[in-house]
């Protein structure tokens, strides 16, 4: 549904937590159904592109070891073991992990170092073509020293090996797949119905319908809080929300529409659980085309957003004012980032400046008889850019710019964004917890750098950073690198929104990780009390 | 025969292909005119009678080449009329009319009557403009309408006024031939007998010859002298009314004349009655068309084998029946 | 009968090819590729999505495109979707059935009902209740179907709680219920959904079946059976209805489109996994190979559709029975 | 009195389609005069605080999520509508009646193909092409979608064209008109386009609300006509979200929606009934 | 012909019918004060033009006419002394195709296209007595083989489509004698047919009365049908009865100037005549009947009182009545 507003939490893992409080192991388990708009493409990590897909996926197989919920990328401390018992750096170049012996595929197979080491040739193998293989282009090596020892060597030195080491790969079991030519692996039957190492076994998918999961009752780190979960497919937002408001469903990942999280507010047996979203969105503009060349006219554009009224326009108290490339997910978000202010004044000063006078019909701005006019495309899947497309396109006509909108399909918009056909495009980012993901986006060549920003200043900075050997030291350097792009106005950096989960108050022990929702499943428990039809009894035959 | 026809038909065949079942998927030639011969003179009136379904509308239409003919040939004032091209044809036109059964259909509904008499004149290019105007007037006045009626739409009139339209309509284009098909039998017994003294008055007048087609043998026998039946597309019988009705050969004339009811409750008829339908002319019987429903009682094998021609059994009667003598 | 049969086949043959042909062409030349992962995460660099326009042959030109689809799918096969990494095949046979037990209730019942409504309506003929009715189906024939859903929704599942929202069965007790009860679940989610399509069908079946009464009650054949005594029942629903029945099973035969439409806005409002679903995300992640089969699914029922109509005219209608 | 005349007459007696006719005539008005009754349609006065306001006397109709008048929206979404609804009806039925007429005239194989063509086009299924159409189209102008509905929407006309054309053909004053030696030209252009005109005006009227319907439908799909030019759909899917707190946002293009619609087919339905050959016998 | 008063009454007495049709251009009176008697076992000619309003009559009898039109207040008809018009629905219905039954003209649109026609006459005999559905099947091939179809039992599984026209009618014939009636009205029965096989059905629809004693009304437009099968005859123009006779004597002599000008006006098989005479003008419409009498704007010989006051149906003989002033002066009679 083009209401969707996906949210990407990107390739986080879930669930791996540390084992279970004893008492909750005895406690009944329960059902919990999760409402949502998609349905999963496939459950083959490597492949697995769709949101819903990778939240399923993520219960399925466990990751080596699991970011805490503080989302600290860079420290080992940040880090807690999950397949990996333990880790360590013989040297700058190498990771060494033991892994836990008491891991086991759902098969009964103990999960092994051979497993992780065929992991990653299958992440790497260009026949596989997974979109995750460029994250792991700085891991030359991994081998298997013996049978729970696993090695992986590095290209160069940098501080978020470890991050990168366990966050974009999911072990999968060689046993069950050596077998298949590494083409035929995402359409394997496997793919549909695997079999794997994590809190939760797979029962059943209806395309388009439901997935549902069940407990593995002796995953090694203990038995989860809940017993069944169960993805219901419901493509329209509106009736997703009635569904849970009418008990049909318990939770929804976030709730992407302002007037639907008002039904929700207003509902008693449903709350929000609000926590930042993994990502931004900006108004990029394109600076091989003559007026964003100038970066004058680029940060006149930016004064004259009133981004406050686009964000509380848009989503009521539901959203913040981004305050550069970056989410409060980051670490690096902070309000010290230095940002344009917004000042018509000052932004009808600057491009009178620059001989953009208003003179034409309506006002209208020129400069040797050109119009200041562009065209912001805005793809038709997300109602919320197009509504902030709408407040920006009448701030901006105020100054005298005409700025036209046009809807496009997302596919569509994405080819002219890359090949840069476009004058100025409203995009969305989803982000990794990392900051290195800044670079992917604004730094010279790189193929998310849809309108051609180049300046080494930035560049220098985020290199600094990069560099940093850790958080404390690197995060003034992603800040003042973040302050350079906003002050080069590449991109009007509008919002972040605020992510709601809407769950029903029958579940306690709730938490959020922002880029997994479900990564503290594990620990959520249904208030006995409150048990329904679902969480009893068992299944029939 | 008289001297000199007007109009010559001779060995006419008119075929029908036509679908039948669902989504047609079989096909069926009808055998509607099946070898006729005749022969209209200058000034007279050849009747044409038989049952529907026995071709005798397609035989009229054939002749003014409104139906494609299937062999045979059809000359007017010694043209053949399936030579012409086009423009000859259309030339060819203003001197053969037509006036159908049925006025209401006849009529296109969206014309007024004044434009639809002005049709032919305007496609001939007889006259323009007032002149028009008056020749529409005078035509209509002529077959009996009132004045003022040219302003005015087929559905304001009566079934009659409406046939005296057609016949204005078919006049306008100065014919010398008329083929009247079933011209009166979709009209009440009062107004038909106003519309043939109107036809008859006009022949006198204008000097018409008339091919008139009719179901109906009384009214046939009012403005024919001459005479042809029709049985599954061929003429059984021919001549002269005055023989045919008081003498009729073929036993198919004979039933006919004995079914027609007579307005008369002294007059009482031996009837003869025929058995069963009319054989349909997708299929009709070998020999003699006739034989299947056939009383006469000296009906043999030759009636079913072989198809009888028409003998001259009187003066300029001709009769199609092995049997009939006279 | 057997020629006709072929004659039929061989046209819907032709029919569904023509359709396969222009689906193919039209969403071949549309701009954008087939998309990996939602529109909110661009995950995939360019280098990716070249790999994958290799792995799936669109570099190819389009006529070698078009010939090697051809040559499939006169072997069977419908091929990969791109997105889902799973045959074709595969997805439309989860999602067809659920299209038909939904389009298929909607017909039937929007069939029962119009019929219902339409000889009412002609029994009163300009009565109140007549004019009543003509203007209740009237509003519903001109009301957007996915209006009416959400009204359907918002009224009956959400502030009445009488019928669930969405999906085709109750999550989470499937495996807890009898089969009767399965199925009793999967009717109750069916009501919402099916009633959206079928009321407003059901409107234009009334209108039409109402009108094709009202002109056989006229006919001289109903005259004949008054005078032979019969009830005005008997008249109207063994002399009336009968004649006017062959016309809307036509149009009934005719509205698969119409339900295929339907399907597209309902199935999505309702959350109900079938072929409309699949057809709307397929076009829009440009799956290719799908989008092409669904039209091809379409283009089959379609024709059935008027396949069945020609049928049921010919039980109702000994007129265009074939000859013997 | 001509035909045409006591049709007017007929329907200026029916009550029901002379309602209709005056709705459809008051739509039309209303959508002309749009521009200069009400505010700008995109206008957002203040998008912050104005958002979803009830009717009030500032905007009768309320306002919607982005704080625009839902009065002055909802006309110009008339605007969309009605030249979507009234183009497409027009272009698909002359369409249809070319086609139609062609088949009906033409030789018998020329009129199998183009038949033939038509029954395979009428199992074409429309929805797929449109979405599959509109999805590409980049931007698509209420051109676009008038041409587009257009194009896949003359089948059924050239149908019931082709129909009457082979019936009239038989009829006796056609006969009559190739008597007196009218040309193949003249014949059509007095005898059966007059009679084709009016299963034509009628199949056309009856065409406008369901287009207008198919329209809303792909709009609510976010096809169609694209935001934020205001049409009936996708007005009604702005305010889905906010169907309850603010049920005006999606009830007055809704509402409006089933007006127009049953403005025409009351019309559609009072033509065809005045211009019933039957009747005008 | 008027024999002696029959002891019993009438078998069919209509008095005083009027129907009128309301529609947009005023209220039509179809049918105006028509009153006719039908003695058992006779055969009665009603002839009229189209429009005279003789189909009306025979509908109104059974009381089949549809709205817009309806039997006015003070009509009456009677079978067997009991008022039809007075009866409930339920009673009605009894009557229809049981003691009084109805044969069409158009035998094709009379038959249910989509019904077996064994069906249809079945159904007609289930509608009336209590017989199991066999028994009704068998009769009804019974019916078929009375009326000359041959071959009736697979016959019967045909529809009216796959008969030809004169089958048809004979099918129509056994589906209104089913139940054998007392009364037929049969409205213009052999209109559709041609003569060879209109003969055929009147032979038969003879003989059948004789078989079963029933009456005919037969409603027609031909003068020649009704010389040679009717014993009375009523004339009708514009609504009313406008002259009443025993055939023999309409034909010798009629009385009214139209009954005179329609036998002037057909063209005859039997004799040769130069000129016909033709009735001037057209039938008016049921709308806008003339005042006075209504044949008055048509009639050689209307006077001034023609044109204001209606004639009553004035004795010219015993039992031959005309709706003519003529009747009262012959003198103004024009040569």
């Amino acid at each position: 549904m083009r209401t969707r507003l996906a949210l990407a939490i990107p390739l986080v893992l879930a669930a791996c937590a540390k084992g279970p409080a004893g008492d909750a192991a005895r406690a009944p388990g329960g059902t919990m159904i999760i409402a949502t708009t998609g349905d999963a493409d496939v459950l083959f990590p490597p492949v697995t592109s769709v949101t819903n897909g990778i939240n399923v996926s993520d219960l399925l197989f466990c990751r080596l070891a699991e970011l805490k919920l503080a989302l600290n990328t860079v420290d080992d401390a940040g880090f807690r073991p999950v397949l990996a018992r333990s880790w360590e750096h013989p040297d700058s170049l190498t990771i060494v992990f033991h892994l836990d012996r008491r891991a086991h595929w759902q098969d009964g197979a103990p999960v092994t170092a051979a497993d992780v080491a065929f992991t990653f040739g299958v992440y790497r193998d260009p026949a596989v073509n997974s979109p995750l293989a460029p994250f792991l282009a700085a891991i030359d090596s991994v081998t298997a020293r013996d049978s729970f020892t696993v090695a992986f060597r590095f290209r160069r030195w940098y501080p978020e090996q470890l991050y990168d080491a366990t966050y974009h790969m999911r072990v999968l079991p060689r046993h069950l797949l050596d077998t298949i030519p590494a083409a035929r692996l995402a359409t394997a039957p496997f793919a549909r119905a695997p079999v794997g190492d994590g809190p939760y076994r797979f029962v059943s998918w209806a395309a388009g319908s439901e997935i549902a999961l069940a407990a593995d009752p002796a995953w090694f780190l203990g038995r989860p809080g809940l017993d069944r979960l169960i993805w219901r497919v419901t493509p329209e937002l509106a009736t997703a929300v009635s569904g849970l408001l009418a008990g049909e469903a318990d939770a929804m990942e976030v709730i992407p529409a302002r007037g639907q999280l008002e039904r929700v507010q207003q509902a008693t047996d449903v709350r929000l659980v609000p926590y930042p979203s993994p990502f931004y969105a900006a108004i990029v503009f394109n600076l091989r085309r003559p007026p964003f060349a100038d970066r004058d006219v680029r940060r006149a554009l930016a004064m004259a957003v009133d981004r406050e009224t686009v964000v509380r326009s848009v989503f009521g108290p539901f959203a913040e004012v981004a305050v550069g490339a970056t989410s409060p997910m980051q670490w690096i978000w902070s309000d010290s980032i230095s940002q344009l202010p917004f000042d018509t004044a000052a932004a009808a000063r600057l491009l009178d400046q620059r001989g953009w006078r208003r003179g034409g019909a309506g006002g209208l701005r020129s400069s040797h008889g050109a119009p200041l006019r562009f065209t912001l495309l805005v793809p038709t899947s997300s109602q919320v850019r197009q509504q902030a497309a709408v407040i920006v396109q009448d701030e901006l006509r105020r100054l005298g710019v005409d700025m036209r909108i046009q809807p496009l399909e997302f596919t569509v918009m994405e080819r002219r964004t890359q090949t840069g056909d476009f004058d100025a495009a409203l995009i969305s980012r989803t982000i990794d917890p990392s900051p290195a993901s800044l670079l992917q986006w604004w730094s010279p060549g790189a193929g998310g750098n849809i309108g051609r920003y180049a300046d080494t200043a930035f560049g220098s900075l985020a290199a600094a950073a990069m560099r940093a050997r850790t958080r404390a030291e690197a995060a003034p350097l992603w800040r003042s690198a973040l302050g350079r792009l906003n002050d080069e106005a590449p991109a009007v950096f509008l919002f972040s929104p605020r992510n709601n989960a809407a769950i029903s108050t029958r579940f306690r022990n709730v938490t959020i990780r922002p880029d997994s929702w479900l990564a503290t499943v594990t620990e959520w428990r249904v208030i006995e009390a409150r048990h329904i039809a679902r969480d009893r009894g068992a299944p029939r035959p | 025969m008289t001297a000199t026809p007007l109009v010559e038909v001779r060995d006419l065949v008119t075929h029908f292909t036509h679908r039948v079942g669902l989504f047609g998927t079989r096909r069926e030639v009808v055998q509607a005119v099946n070898g006729v011969s005749l022969d209209v003179a200058a000034r007279e009136t050849l009747g044409l009678v038989g049952e529907s379904g026995c071709g005798k509308t397609t035989l009229g239409r054939t002749i003014l080449r409104l139906v494609a003919r299937t062999s045979g040939e059809v000359r007017f004032d010694g043209q053949d009329v399936f030579a012409l091209d086009l423009a000859a044809l259309r030339r060819m036109r203003r001197r053969m009319q037509i006036i159908f059964q049925d006025p209401d259909g006849s009529l296109n509904p969206r014309l007024s009557i004044g434009r639809a008499v002005r049709e032919g004149i305007e496609v001939h290019r007889l006259a323009r403009g007032a002149e028009a105007d008056g020749r529409v007037e005078a035509l209509l006045a002529e077959v009996g309408l009132p004045a003022g009626s040219a302003a005015r739409y087929p559905h304001e009139f009566s079934g009659g006024q409406r046939q005296r339209a057609c016949i204005a309509r078919a006049l306008a284009v100065e014919p010398e031939f008329i083929v009247c098909d079933e011209p009166v039998s979709a009209l009440d017994v009062s107004v038909q007998a106003q519309v043939l003294n109107l036809l008859l008055d006009l022949q006198a007048r204008r000097g018409l010859s008339y091919l008139f087609i009719s179901h109906d043998l009384a009214v046939v026998r009012h403005v024919a002298p001459r005479v042809a039946v029709m049985y599954l597309g061929r003429i059984v019988e021919h001549g002269p009314s005055d023989g045919i009705y008081q003498r009729p050969l073929h036993p198919y004339t004979q039933a006919l004349l004995t079914a027609v009811p007579v307005p008369d409750p002294k007059t009482k008829r031996a009837r003869v009655v025929l058995a069963g339908d009319p054989p349909s002319p997708v299929n009709p019987p070998g020999g003699c068309p006739f034989h299947p429903r056939c009383q006469h009682p000296g009906k043999n094998e030759s009636c079913r084998t072989v198809r009888p021609e028409l003998r001259e059994l009187a003066p300029g009667h001709q009769v199609a029946c092995h049997l009939a003598d006279r | 009968m057997l020629r006709f049969a072929a004659r039929r086949l061989a046209f819907a043959v032709v029919s569904v090819a023509a359709v396969v042909f222009i689906t193919f062409l039209l969403v071949h030349a549309a701009p954008g590729e087939p998309m990996l992962g939602t529109p909110e995460r661009a995950l995939a660099s360019p280098e990716t999505m070249a790999r994958q326009r290799t792995l799936f042959g669109l570099d190819r030109p389009l006529p070698e495109q078009f010939l090697r689809y051809a040559r499939n799918l006169a072997r069977g096969e419908l091929g990969e979707s791109f997105v889902l990494h799973r045959p074709v095949a595969a997805v439309l046979a989860e999602a067809v059935p659920n299209t038909l037990l939904l389009g298929g209730t909607a017909l039937v019942a929007s069939l029962l009902l119009g019929l219902a409504i339409g000889v009412v309506q002609a029994a009163r003929h300009h009565s109140r209740t007549d004019t009543l009715l003509s203007a209740a189906t009237l509003v519903l024939y001109s009301v957007p179907v996915f209006w009416l859903g959400l009204v359907l929704l918002l009224v009956f599942g959400e502030r009445l709680h009488w019928l669930p929202v969405s999906g085709m069965t109750s999550a989470g007790l499937e495996d807890r219920l009898s089969s009767l009860g399965r199925a009793v679940d999967v009717a109750r989610h069916l009501v919402l959904p099916a009633a959206s399509l079928a009321l407003v069908q059901a409107a234009a079946f009334a209108r039409f079946q109402r009108s094709a009464l009202v002109e056989s009650l006229d006919a001289e054949y109903i005259r004949a059976a008054r005078a032979k005594g019969l009830t005005e029942r008997a008249v109207l629903l063994k002399h009336a209805l009968r004649g006017a029945l062959a016309p809307t099973l036509t149009l009934a035969g005719l509205s698969v489109p119409y339900f295929l439409a339907g399907s597209v806005l309902v199935e999505s409002i309702f959350g109900w996994p079938g072929l409309g679903r699949v057809a709307y995300d397929a076009i829009f992640a440009r799956d290719y190979n799908v989008i092409t089969a669904t039209a091809l699914v379409s283009g089959v029922l379609v024709a059935a559709g008027n396949l069945l109509a020609d049928v049921a005219v010919a039980i109702a209608d000994p007129r265009v029975r074939l000859d013997q | 009195m001509s035909p045409w005349r006591l049709a007017a007459r007929r329907f200026a007696r029916n009550r029901p389609a002379l309602t209709g006719a005056v709705l459809v005539a008051a739509l039309v008005l209303a959508a002309l005069l749009a521009p200069l009754l009400t505010a700008d349609p995109l206008a957002q006065p203040d998008p912050v605080r104005l958002q979803n306001q009830p009717p009030s006397a500032a905007h009768l109709l309320g306002t919607d999520p982005y704080s625009r008048d839902i009065l002055s929206r909802t006309l110009h979404g008339a605007r969309v509508s009605l030249v979507v609804g009234i183009g497409a009806a027009l272009l698909a039925v002359t369409l249809g009646a070319g086609v139609g007429l062609t088949a009906g005239l033409a030789g018998r194989r020329t009129d199998q193909l183009l038949m033939r063509g038509v029954d395979v086009a009428l199992s074409l299924p429309r929805i797929v092409l449109l979405l599959a159409v509109f999805a590409v189209w980049e931007e698509a102008p209420a051109a676009a979608v008038v041409l587009l509905i257009a194009v896949t929407g003359w089948f059924q006309t050239s149908r019931i064209v082709r129909a009457s054309v082979l019936s009239l053909r038989e009829a006796d004053f056609v006969a009559a008109a190739r008597a007196l030696g009218t040309t193949g030209a003249g014949i059509v252009r007095r005898h059966l386009l007059p009679h084709i005109a009016a299963p034509v005006i009628v199949s056309a009227s009856l065409d406008v609300g369901n287009i207008i319907l198919l329209e809303a439908g792909l709009s609510y799909l976010g096809l169609g006509v694209r935001p934020p030019t205001p049409t009936w759909g996708n007005m009604i899917m702005d305010g889905k979200d906010v169907l309850f707190s603010a049920p005006w946002v999606a009830l007055a293009p809704g509402l409006a929606l089933v007006l127009t619609v049953v403005a025409f087919n009351l019309a559609g339905d009072g033509l065809r009934d005045a211009l019933d050959p039957r009747a005008a016998a | 012909m008027s024999g002696p008063a029959p002891a019993r009454p009438p078998l069919l007495e209509v008095h005083d019918l009027t129907v009128n049709f309301s529609g947009s251009d005023g209220v039509a009176r179809a049918v105006d004060g028509v009153d006719l008697t039908v003695e058992e076992g006779e055969t009665v000619g009603l002839v009229g033009e189209s429009g005279c309003g003789k189909s009306v009559t025979a509908l109104a009898i059974l009381r089949l006419v549809e709205p817009p039109g309806h039997i006015a207040h003070g009509s009456s008809v009677r079978l067997g002394g009991r008022d039809l018009l007075a009866l409930g629905a339920k009673e009605i219905r009894a009557v229809r195709g049981n003691h009084v039954a109805l044969v069409f003209q158009e035998p094709l649109s009379a038959l249910n296209p989509v019904l077996r026609i064994g069906n249809q006459i079945a159904e007609a005999i289930r509608a009336h007595e209590a017989v199991t559905r066999g028994t009704a099947r068998w009769r009804a091939v019974e019916m078929l083989t009375a009326v000359g179809i041959p071959d009736a039992k697979r016959r019967a599984s045909a529809y009216a489509h796959q008969l030809s026209g004169g089958m048809r009618q004979r099918v129509l014939l056994a589906m209104a004698l089913a139940c054998r009636p007392q009364l037929l009205l049969a409205d213009e029965p052999t209109t559709a047919l041609d003569v060879t096989i209109q003969a055929e059905i009147l032979e038969l629809l003879d003989g059948l009365q004789r078989k079963l004693g029933m009456a005919v009304l037969l409603i027609t437009h031909n003068l020649g049908i009704v010389a040679e099968r009717t014993r009375r005859v009523y004339v009708m123009y514009a609504g009313q009865i406008v002259e009443e006779a025993a055939t023999e004597q309409l034909f010798a002599a009629p009385a009214h100037p139209y009954t005179e000008g329609l036998l002037a006006a057909i063209p005859r098989l039997d004799e040769r005549r130069d000129r016909l005479q033709a009735i001037p003008g057209q039938v008016p419409p049921a709308t806008a009947w003339p005042e006075g009498c209504r044949f008055h704007p048509r009639c050689p010989h209307a006077w001034a009182k023609c044109g204001t006051e209606m004639p009553p149906l004035l004795e010219v003989t015993p039992g031959h009545r005309a709706r003519c002033w003529l009747v009262k002066e012959p003198e103004r009679r024009k040569k």
